[in-house]
């Protein structure tokens, strides 16, 4: 059982509220944004310059002008605005997005997150995950609970680089959702994917977690 | 005065290129970059360069094509991934990089063109980036100092521009480019269109023509598209009426 | 979403005022300043107030307003000469001053909405200005350390606004408003033409309106000149031909 | 004998060349755009968010929202641009403008500035003046060489509160022209007005001074 990456991408979409602005990360995250419950508003921001990202263009309809920060060819609603990389990230930085959804390698139980190196694989960069775990008011990371070795990936502290120290507040995987305290460390268990047991998780998980399901 | 307006892209870096020297180009990913000018930089065989870009172009196109020529020394960035070239030229030591957090490579660039030599930040706190650099608290955070930057030329690409170098971007193409064109000693804009004196709405100039040294419109531009993504159109109305 | 739209500048002020607090106002002079809100907190009473505006208005218009209602206990501003009440209440103690140079106080704003604590500038090194101030060697030259602004409330004022609170500002009366939006804990923006949703361009919006908690379109906008100065107009061709 | 104030903005409008971007302070350098040669491209930048400054407007088409830093009303020309007054400070800080012109109380042999706040007097503000100094390539002073009580103002030291320090680099009075050397110290008078003499500057001056005329 445990949850698909499409679960995951609901879970997340839970977090948003009418009204916000958002950033999501690649993979998992990008996912979230059809999960938005109709009529909710939620303005999505996209680090390279944009605030208001649309749906893929129309076949046919590719800008090589408009690309989010995946590089992928987007499309602009009527609400949208540009902006420079400078201006995006004061933005980031100054604690005006609502939340950031982006993946992860591991999770530590101080609120630590690593999602951009492994020593002695070649390493493409952190581009903007640094600056959004850092500004954005609340962050939530969505990953596996393990890796394909099944090793932990949810730890009493991270052995890759990180990303942010002390930057996580809620953690969705395919086992379940965590509460992170990112100020004096320690996480909960708040939600168990559907045929998942504590005993499940407490075997796949390094990290101590008080269970409040 | 004399005209800003060069008739083609090596027109325009012409005295302006040397070995060892620094360049920051503007655009993310292949968005928004300069690719006259660096096809013209290409040409002209400079070397030992160090390039302050966000990313390293893909193989074969953008900054893709210096290190082809094994013109770069250093990059400085904050993601190389789409380009295996880089990964040969790093992993084999000819090739020097320094990764920079997005949000602070921008803001570095916009002090070094604002004459602001150093500011304090929360990104990169408790990081590698962080390393060796000047920690602070400032109302119970933790901050790093980060340190302007400048470059001996900056190229940019932008949608429209006019003869006082005005500029205006489009779209996400905008980026690094406003950043890059206050940061350089020298700043070079290649346009897809040069237009009239007094087409450009003052009130939407991104880029006012003093940063502006030179400005050349682009004899071609490719603009590949890194990852085209696309939805079905939705089934049209056959008929033909109007719904 | 809840609508950001007020439908006049009371409301748009609503919850948001409370004694002691830090405003910041747009405007450089009288131009660019959100008249329609200054005149709201006049009406609303709020005491105590730290104002952070490059200037202080006139007497009896723009934050003279405020000053006249006893309002302001402190002004953080470069320039304050346009107004003979402040001198009185400066020099008998009931107002209290702190002077930044300009494009400090415009750095201090954009820094305070950028998330930077602190920067350094050569402005004012080697003045009062940098008493008291860390200062700093950085290639040679010395330079003062200076730090964010943030406010409680930023009122601003553009020319056009739409529902997302997306806004343009029109010519010089831009200014200080597009910094201010964007270091307000709370930003209410007036606006001379509230228009609808897609009319604006967005590779020309100047405030994207993630910034903007509320806007109001202006009831009325009186838009005062401190100093018309013109030229004669030139003698008209009387024969009224073409030449 | 002696400069006019119309004088002194000629003499001003010498260290202009073309293509030149300039910002010209209230009073006398406001005249100094009257003296820019025909041919020669000038650009003025206003501080509160303009480049390429036209001239006043004709009766009845001043503009509320078009002002300079003396908040005179003016115009647009069709080079002109509009910036925020974060952006107009980032280009005079970040040393963008090669020349700025601008009125002074007293200035130092070291090159020290002096002009914005009097000690007892009602303080008005530095405006943009401490970042003008501190940012431009050049800095000329314009400015009566004496006090109407004919006290000097080219002195050892300032004796006013600075608005710069080391910061002048050329200084025009009605009597003459001086160079200032603002990294070592050191005042050389390189013209005089027509009609004034050597000691008639000496007679008027505290600080030393060179003579290269």
């Amino acid at each position: 059982m445990a949850w698909t990456r499409d679960d995951m991408a609901a879970r997340a979409a839970k977090e948003l509220k009418d009204g916000f602005y958002v950033n999501l990360g690649i993979g998992i995250p990008t996912l979230v944004a059809n999960h938005i419950p109709a009529g909710m508003s939620v303005t999505l921001q996209s680090e390279n310059g944009m605030l208001g990202m649309g749906p893929f263009p129309f076949e046919g309809e590719a800008d090589a002008d408009l690309i989010n920060a995946g590089k992928q060819t987007i499309t602009e609603l009527p609400t949208s605005s540009y902006f420079s990389s400078s201006d995006s990230f004061a933005m980031i930085r100054g604690g005006h997005i609502a939340l950031s959804i982006l993946g992860g390698m591991q999770v530590a139980e101080n609120g630590d997150l690593a999602n951009w190196m492994v020593p002695g694989k070649m390493v493409k960069g952190m581009g903007g995950a640094m600056d959004l775990v850092a500004g954005v008011g609340r962050v939530v990371v969505v990953m596996d609970h393990n890796e394909k070795t099944g090793a932990p990936k949810l730890l009493n502290r991270c052995t890759l680089p990180l990303t942010g120290a002390g930057v996580v507040d809620l953690l969705i995987t395919d086992l379940g959702v965590f509460e992170i305290d990112r100020k004096k460390g320690g996480v909960k268990l708040i939600e168990l994917a559907s045929g998942v047991t504590v005993e499940d998780v407490r075997a796949k998980t390094e990290a101590d977690f008080e269970v409040r399901v | 005065m004399a005209s800003k307006i060069r008739n083609d892209a090596a027109g325009a870096l012409e005295g302006l290129l040397f070995d060892g020297m620094t360049i920051m180009s503007g655009g993310f990913g292949l968005c928004g970059i300069p690719e006259n000018l660096i096809g013209a930089i290409r040409a002209a065989g400079t070397r030992r360069l160090t390039v302050i870009s966000n990313n390293c172009g893909i193989d074969g196109f953008g900054l893709g094509l210096l290190l082809e020529g094994g013109q770069i020394d250093k990059m400085v960035s904050s993601y190389v991934g789409e380009n295996k070239l880089f990964e040969q030229l790093y992993l084999s030591g000819d090739l020097a990089l320094e990764f920079t957090p997005q949000g602070t490579l921008a803001e570095r660039i916009r002090a070094g063109g604002a004459g602001i030599p150093a500011f304090f930040t929360k990104t990169g706190v408790g990081t590698l980036v962080a390393e060796g650099k000047e920690l602070r608290e400032f109302e119970g955070g933790t901050y790093v100092m980060e340190r302007g930057l400048t470059a001996d030329l900056a190229i940019v690409k932008a949608w429209k521009g006019d003869a006082e170098g005005n500029l205006v971007y489009r779209k996400t193409a905008r980026n690094f480019n406003p950043m890059m064109a206050t940061a350089g000693k020298a700043t070079v804009a290649e346009v897809e269109f040069l237009v009239p004196i007094g087409e450009l709405d003052p009130d939407a100039i991104h880029t006012p023509g003093i940063f502006i040294d030179r400005i050349v419109q682009g004899a071609h531009f490719e603009k590949r598209i890194e990852r085209v993504t696309t939805q079905p159109r939705p089934a049209e109305n056959v008929s033909g009426e109007t719904v």
